[in-house]
């Protein structure tokens, strides 16, 4: 597998503010890495960089060998990158159908396929972008991710939102394009395991930095390491 | 941490959280606490009086000026409404005191508080119209229609106004009996010092009190400010009423200072004047407006020697770099006078809709 | 009855012909632009001195009319107006007015203060008559051109993806970006077409209104009326109403004089009162 | 008798669709109930229409045995209802602070009061903190809140909706966007409520649900589908195929 | 002179005289045109009169009323002049009037043309005109020239008012009938309903008062809708086909009928002079009516300080002023002893090309024409 996406000590923040330090990774073509970390430790900054919305302070990006830095987001989504945003960002006043068709590109991922995804948006595709469900917005967000037939899927917590059976149809989907379409996949998730069971490796960050990676299975095999990094431990049943 | 009810806890303070509560206390009072470059402006203002008696004439339109523009504040500044159209309370207040002093009595006070009255009556008439699902361009027309009506219905009402011609035969007997109105406008002057002090103080205490703050909550999310149960409408209206009344007693205080008024009060100018001025001071803050009044008249004065025909050119020019610089910004340079007459963090937000 | 019916619809005619541009800004763009007028009147300035100094025929004038705003309008939005997108509805009213204020006395002292006239072509002068109904050549050639007009624009908006590029950069300019829409691009052309509409509106209006440096102040609320009131959904709603107001201003005005003044102001409250977001609004 | 709240023949259409079909329920007092169902099932919808929102097209609403089918939000909030949105409804340019001594002080019946002067009552102030330290907001208290991380707003959402001590509490999705790690504590955080609160649980995250509720109920397409204990529900094969699938999550 | 706010140097002690005047806003072409008459007047006769040195204090008031007691205030309290002049509308005057009788200054109206305007104070004279002068005596021609029904067709503001008022007083005094009055708005665009509802009253002639700006567009439409060919004769205030925007008017404005009391193309060795100077003094710019208003306020401010020998006061310059009569570039001229009103003759003039520039051309004239507004005493 080659190296797709390449981060060489990516530096990015907001205004004076340093979210990101200095990062570096590598995803290769399919492959799909889920990003893990408690909260403001930098996961969405992170995403936001690649696709280019923060401010770039410094390091190199680049994808299939092109230099991304310098390049405005718009470019940086022609050369490939398909973005679901932590807040979906749905346009409001564009029905669904054009929410997803205004953005796409020539590929597979079309109307129809987009659908057959997510037959829920088929039967709203006339309603605007704010008259939808929080969770018909999220599938919109991916549908019209999709829809951009990129290299690379950046999706910032794309199961937020949704009922149990849609998250399985969806991380299911997920793996399938990774498999099948050789897309690679970058999940920023708070479900540790849930991602953890569809992704081949995972990094933990912290201030903005990774304080641990591994393979996704080893990971999830390893409570210790995740109750240090996330301190995700098995749930008791509430008292009352 | 949660082994009892949070409702309780307040009884109860921990011993750890002196600190925490310090550090909460201050935010809750940073915008409320007096600062030392209130009073040196206030002092400038006094010093004024006594130093310049030249310029007391123009130092009375000036104040009239900038109490007008605090009035706009506090709708632009705190309730979000934005509005074309506030020389329509200016105005009635204006047309109300020339009016009381040709019909009922030539003493001051009376005019100036009914003055106000009117137009608050009529900001909380109008208001309404504003707050119903109303959107800053719906906003804008509205306000600018109803000054609109108002200056037609003044043209209109010749035998109450005199129409196009004004309303002359205003005169005003000496204030409480003591204070006449002298010719080099000494008495004007402190007159319009003294009502100008206490309608700031008002408003300065109306911004930082809680209702204060519910106005900026409405302004920033008023979904959320209803779901905790604050009644937007009511406290919309009731900001734009005392907006207006601050505003018609401005009014009121130019026909007094000049023993006349006519339409002009009421004129588009004059609401875009006041819109130049507040933002020229800076919107948000209070003292946006009063600061503005003084560099505008300074301005005013440069440019018009300068070159009268093209003054308007120039006014033009500074708005548009003020905007294009950015206002906030630009609020950020003299950090320190802004910070102490407001309070604010640049982090608080600048105040518009 | 039926000519003051005519002469509404005219008039309302003129009036949407004056404010498509700001239809196109403001409405689409969402940008409250209060110096429409300014690219109006540089339009009616063209017009008048290629008529008047160099003698160009009335139709030919139009094309540069609508071009010669067009590329103002490019440069300034560019250089001035983009930064401005983000900002408060305050800023751009502020913005837009100085630059309006500007614009006027930059043309008193390069064009003088006096009334630019033209005249029009015989053929566009005087009226005709429409089953035994005298018409103004002019008016019935005004509502020609508006009614291509808008059939145009609307399809433009609807039937293409540029349309839902533009609202889309519009309701969230980082993540269109984010998902590859040319913003800037989209809003230039978006704004350089709306200037140059503009610009067209005000050559078309000189032979009816006259042109001075003041036109922009002069007109500026009847501009803002029409889009205000029609909603910034697209262009429909603003010829919408500028037909309701235009036939409401002259028939008002002939049948209750004494009205005549108020009535517009007075509809315009009401229906914003009733329907802030305009006649066809856009669903938020 | 009725509960805490309760809707009668409850609709809401939207155009042709109907988002809320006929909905009879009752939430009862010091109740701890789930309300789930798929995506665009009509949870959200049915919660604004509670809160008055939305209004409905037909039906009834009652608060404590009071109708308050066409009160406006505020009165019905004065009258104790809270809740929580399913995506941020907060104060951007205020800071928690602010916001939570808001509602705090609304709650007082401060709100109105032009003439009083911020923080001069110390106790709104206790309170305010040991809130605030409840939600891990103490650090960031003073911050404005656009600039806090997505996480620590969701818990503000919370803190701000508790602030004004709802009698009845609807919760839209609050644990969305909450790190695994810190939703434990949100549970203990509702858990440790006084019992006279009665709450309304919106939630896709079925740990969650089924370690909190005492009773769930089900909405499909707008119309209640079925109700029941946790244990009923979690095996209710009706309900695993159209809303919690294969594994469900325990 | 020198239009400066300047302090005399000390020693010797100036004779200042305080203008005001709208130098910016929508009616900064009033005060260019007095201003630059004024500077002419002055370069004219010389700097001296009655051994004062004359000292003209030139301030904006852009128009509004407040602004322009404002000034006057400081005029008289700081800068000491002895005489007030300028005043470009109604309400400026009248805002300032009152302040003359408090501090007793005379006032010399330039511009404003209400009637009213000289008897809100004893020290209030003018060297304009006032509407009711110009249109009783277009009312009287229009009755004389065998026209018998009209209808006024007038902006909705003040002078229209009065202008309306006037006409049909004279006119029905001259025994002819008034078919309607039509009042437009003053912000209007489209004067369609208005010639429509002319067309359907068919009176012999219509009388038109409106602001110079909104001449040229209404005398546009009037000949779109073909009212030129109907036979309802169009006749106007002057200041329709002001001298200013005149020749920009172009052909629509050709052949217009209007009453004024004063046109740069009036036929007088004093006038061609004038007209010739001011031109020469401020190129691409016509003298009007409010230039020669500014000209002949001067006049009268010189004259009046020539009699009193120099003295500056108030009562005795006032008192020069009343009953002083001379030759105008617009004609023989007086200030009524009685009123302080001008006296004036008014003119009937129809537009012409003439040498390729559009001029009034006046054809009759009425002589000696009092402010009927005035209780004729
Ligand atoms: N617009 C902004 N301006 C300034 N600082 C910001 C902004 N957005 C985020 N930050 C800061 O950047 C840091 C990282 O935020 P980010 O949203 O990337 O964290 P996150 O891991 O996505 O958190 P979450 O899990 O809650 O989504 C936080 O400390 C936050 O305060
Ligand atoms: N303003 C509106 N106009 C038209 N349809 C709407 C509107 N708001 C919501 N809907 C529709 O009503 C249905 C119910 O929406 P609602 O938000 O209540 O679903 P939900 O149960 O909260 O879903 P989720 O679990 O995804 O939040 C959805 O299908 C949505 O498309
Ligand atoms: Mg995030
Ligand atoms: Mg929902």
């Amino acid at each position: 597998m080659s190296e797709l996406l390449v981060l060489d000590d990516l530096r990015a923040g907001y205004g004076a503010a340093v979210v990101i330090p200095g990062l570096s990774m590598s995803l290769a073509e399919g492959e799909a890495l889920a990003v893990l970390g408690r909260n403001g430790v930098g996961k969405t900054t992170l995403l936001d960089s690649i696709i280019g919305v923060t401010r770039h302070m410094g390091g190199s990006l680049r994808l299939a060998g092109r230099e991304l830095a310098g390049l405005s987001p718009e470019r940086r989504a022609a050369a490939g990158i398909g973005w679901v945003p932590q807040e979906r960002n749905i346009f409001r006043s564009l029905t669904v159908e054009e929410n997803l068709t205004a953005t796409a590109r020539r590929g597979r991922w079309d109307l129809a396929a987009v659908y057959a995804l997510f037959p829920r948006l088929q039967e709203r595709r006339r309603h605007m972008g704010n008259q939808l469900s929080g969770g018909e917005q999220q599938m919109l967000a991916v549908g019209r991710a999709l829809m951009l037939n990129p290299k690379v899927l950046l999706l910032d917590e794309p199961t937020e939102g949704l009922a149990p059976i849609i998250i399985e149809q969806l991380l299911a989907a997920i793996r399938r394009i990774n498999r099948e379409e050789g897309i690679a996949t970058i999940i920023v998730e708070q479900h540790a395991r849930k991602v953890l069971r569809v992704t081949d490796r995972a990094l933990i960050l912290d201030r903005g930095t990774i304080v641990h990676a591994a393979p996704s299975a080893a990971l999830l095999a390893d409570p210790a390491a995740l109750e240090a990094h996330l301190g995700v431990v098995e749930r008791r049943a509430a008292p009352a | 941490m949660t082994d009892q009810s949070i409702f309780l806890s307040a009884s109860k303070p921990r011993h750890d959280s002196d600190a925490a509560t310090r550090r909460a206390l201050d935010d809750l009072r940073r915008v409320g606490r007096l600062r030392p470059a209130e009073l040196l402006f206030w002092g400038a203002a006094l010093a004024s009086f006594l130093v310049l008696p030249g310029s007391h004439l123009l130092l009375s339109q000036t104040a009239i000026l900038g109490l007008f523009a605090l009035s706009l504040d506090l709708i632009i500044g705190y309730a979000g409404i934005v509005s074309l159209g506030h020389g329509a309370f200016f105005g009635l207040g204006a047309y109300t005191a020339g009016i009381v002093s040709v019909r009922l009595t030539e003493e001051p006070l009376s005019g100036l508080v009914l003055g106000g009255l009117v137009a608050a009556l009529a900001g909380a008439l109008t208001g309404p119209l504003l707050t119903m699902r109303a959107t800053d361009l719906s906003r804008l027309m509205v306000t600018l229609g109803i000054a609109t009506l108002l200056h037609e219905g003044a043209n209109q009402l010749t035998w109450l106004t005199g129409g196009a011609d004004g309303l002359s035969g205003v005169t005003v007997a000496p204030i409480l009996g003591l204070f006449e109105f002298d010719l080099i406008g000494t008495t004007g002057y402190g007159y319009c010092l003294i009502v100008s002090f206490v309608l700031f103080l008002a408003a300065r205490r109306v911004v930082t009190s809680p209702y204060g703050l519910s106005l900026r909550a409405i302004r920033d999310n008023a979904l959320r400010a209803r779901a905790m149960g604050i009644p937007v409408a009511a406290r919309l209206v009731g900001i734009y009423a005392f907006s207006a009344f601050i505003a018609g007693v401005a009014g009121a205080l130019l026909t007094q200072v000049t023993m006349f008024t006519s339409l002009d009060v009421l004129g588009f100018e004059r609401s875009a004047d006041v819109l130049l001025v507040l933002v020229l001071g800076g919107v948000g803050y209070l003292y946006g407006g009063l600061i503005g009044a003084v560099l505008f008249t300074v301005l005013q004065d440069r440019l018009a020697t300068l070159s009268p025909q093209y003054w308007q050119f120039w006014i033009g020019l500074i708005l548009v770099v003020i905007v294009l610089i950015g206002r906030d910004r630009l609020a950020a340079v003299p950090v320190r006078l802004r910070a102490g007459l407001s309070g604010r963090k640049a982090a608080a937000g600048e105040g518009e809709a | 009855m039926i000519p003051i019916l005519i002469d509404g619809i005219a008039y309302g005619m003129l009036l949407f012909v004056l404010a498509s541009g700001l239809a196109v800004t403001l409405g689409l763009m969402n940008f409250i632009n209060l110096a429409h007028g300014a690219f109006a009147m540089a339009g009616g300035y063209v017009t008048s001195v290629l008529m008047n100094s160099h003698g160009v025929p009335f139709l030919v004038t139009l094309p540069v009319a609508f071009v010669v705003p067009a590329l103002v309008g490019a440069v300034l939005e560019r250089t001035l107006y983009a930064p401005l997108y983000e900002r408060s509805h305050l800023d751009h009213v502020l913005f837009s007015i100085g630059l309006t204020f500007m614009a006027v006395s930059a043309t008193t002292w390069a064009m003088g203060s006096q009334q630019q006239l033209i005249s029009l072509p015989g053929w566009l002068e005087g009226r005709f008559a429409l089953f035994g109904i005298a018409i103004g050549r002019y008016r019935a050639f005004l509502i020609v051109v508006c009614a291509a007009l808008v059939v145009a624009l609307q399809l433009v908006l609807t039937r293409t993806r540029f349309g839902s590029r533009l609202r889309a950069a519009v309701d969230d300019r980082r993540v269109a970006r984010g998902l590859g829409i040319r913003v800037e691009t989209i809003f230039a052309a978006t704004f350089a077409v709306g200037s140059g509409l503009g610009g067209l509106g005000g050559a078309l209006g000189v032979p009816m209104l006259g042109l001075d440096p003041t036109f922009p102040l002069k007109y500026m609320v009847y501009f803002l009326i029409v889009v205000t009131i029609g909603g910034t959904a697209g262009l429909a709603g603003p010829f919408l109403a500028a037909l309701i107001i235009g036939v409401a201003d002259v028939a008002g005005k002939y049948y209750l004089p004494e009205l005549g003044s108020f009535l517009i102001t007075l509809l315009m409250i009401v229906l914003l009162v009733l329907r802030p977001q305009g006649l066809i609004a856009r669903a938020r | 008798m009725s509960g805490a709240l309760q809707t009668i023949g409850l609709s809401k259409r939207f155009g042709g669709l109907t988002a809320t079909d006929d909905v009879s329920f009752t939430l009862g007092h010091g109740a701890r109930h789930a309300l789930i169902g798929p995506n665009g099932a009509g949870k959200t919808t049915f919660i604004n229409l509670l809160t008055g929102v939305l209004s409905a097209n037909e039906g009834t609403i009652l608060l404590e045995g009071e109708d308050v089918t066409r009160m406006p939000q505020q009165q019905r909030a004065r009258r104790g209802l809270g809740r929580t949105f399913q995506i941020n409804q907060l104060f951007g340019a205020m800071t928690p602070v602010e916001s939570v001594g808001l509602a705090v002080s609304e709650r007082m019946g401060g709100g109105g009061q032009f003439w009083r002067r911020l923080g001069k009552r110390t106790d709104i102030v206790d309170e305010i903190v040991e809130l605030l330290r409840q939600f891990r907001l103490i650090e960031v208290m003073d911050e404005p809140t656009a600039r806090l991380p997505y996480g620590k707003q969701r818990l503000l959402e919370i803190a701000v909706a508790l602030a004004s001590q709802p009698r009845v509490l609807l919760l839209d999705e609050p644990a969305a966007g909450v790190p695994e790690a810190e939703r434990g504590e949100l549970l203990d955080t509702l858990a440790a409520l006084p019992r006279d609160v009665s709450i309304l649980l919106i939630e896709h995250d079925m740990d969650l649900v089924f370690s909190f509720a005492d009773r769930i109920s089900v909405l499909v397409n707008g119309a209640l589908f079925a109700e029941g204990t946790p244990e009923v529900m979690r095996n209710d094969p009706r309900v695993q195929d159209v809303y919690l699938g294969s594994d469900n999550h325990v | 002179a020198s239009l400066t706010a300047m302090p005399a140097a000390a020693g010797d002690d100036p004779f200042r005289i305080g203008l005001i005047l709208p130098m910016t806003g929508p009616f900064a072409s009033t005060g260019k045109e007095i201003g630059a008459a004024v500077r002419l007047y002055v370069a004219q006769h010389g700097e001296t009169v009655a051994g004062r040195r004359i000292e003209v204090v030139l301030k904006d008031d852009g128009g509004v009323a407040d602004a322009t007691k404002r000034i006057a205030q400081e005029l008289i309290v700081h800068d000491k002049v002895s005489v007030l002049a300028g005043f470009g509308l109604t309400p400026l005057a009248l805002a300032t009037a009152p302040l003359t009788v408090r501090a007793k200054v005379p006032m010399v109206v330039m511009a404003a043309a209400t009637s009213a305007i000289t008897e809100k104070s004893p020290y209030v004279t003018r060297t304009s005109y006032t509407t009711p002068q110009v249109a009783s005596v277009i009312a009287r021609w229009a009755a004389g020239s065998g026209i018998k029904t009209m209808v006024t067709l007038v902006s909705d503001y003040g002078p229209g008012l009065d202008s309306e008022a006037s006409f049909t007083r004279s006119f029905e005094a001259a025994g002819g009938k008034m078919l309607g009055t039509l009042r437009v708005p003053l912000q209007n665009p489209d004067f369609a309903p208005f010639l429509q509802k002319l067309a359907d009253l068919r009176p012999d002639g219509v009388y038109v008062f409106v602001p110079s700006g909104v001449g040229a567009p209404f005398m546009k439409q009037y000949i779109e809708r073909g009212l030129d060919r109907s036979g309802i004769r169009l006749i106007s205030e002057g200041g329709i086909t002001d001298d200013e925007i005149l020749d920009s008017e172009g052909d629509p404005a050709l052949g217009a009928i209007t009453g004024f009391h004063y046109s740069a193309a009036h036929d007088s060795a004093l006038n061609r002079d004038f007209v010739t100077a001011f031109m020469a003094a401020n190129p691409g710019m016509r003298p009007n009516f409010m230039a020669v208003g500014g000209y002949d306020g001067m006049a009268l401010i010189y004259k009046a300080l020539e009699k009193t020998g120099g003295g500056g006061d108030g009562d005795a310059l006032i008192g020069a002023m009343k009953g002083m009569s001379w030759e105008s570039p617009r004609g023989p001229i007086a200030i009524d002893p009685e009123t302080r009103e001008i006296v004036q003759n008014v003119y009937m003039r129809k537009v012409e090309r003439v040498d390729g520039a559009l001029w009034n051309v006046e054809f009759e004239t009425f002589e000696a024409v009092k402010d009927p507004g005035k209780a004729p005493s």
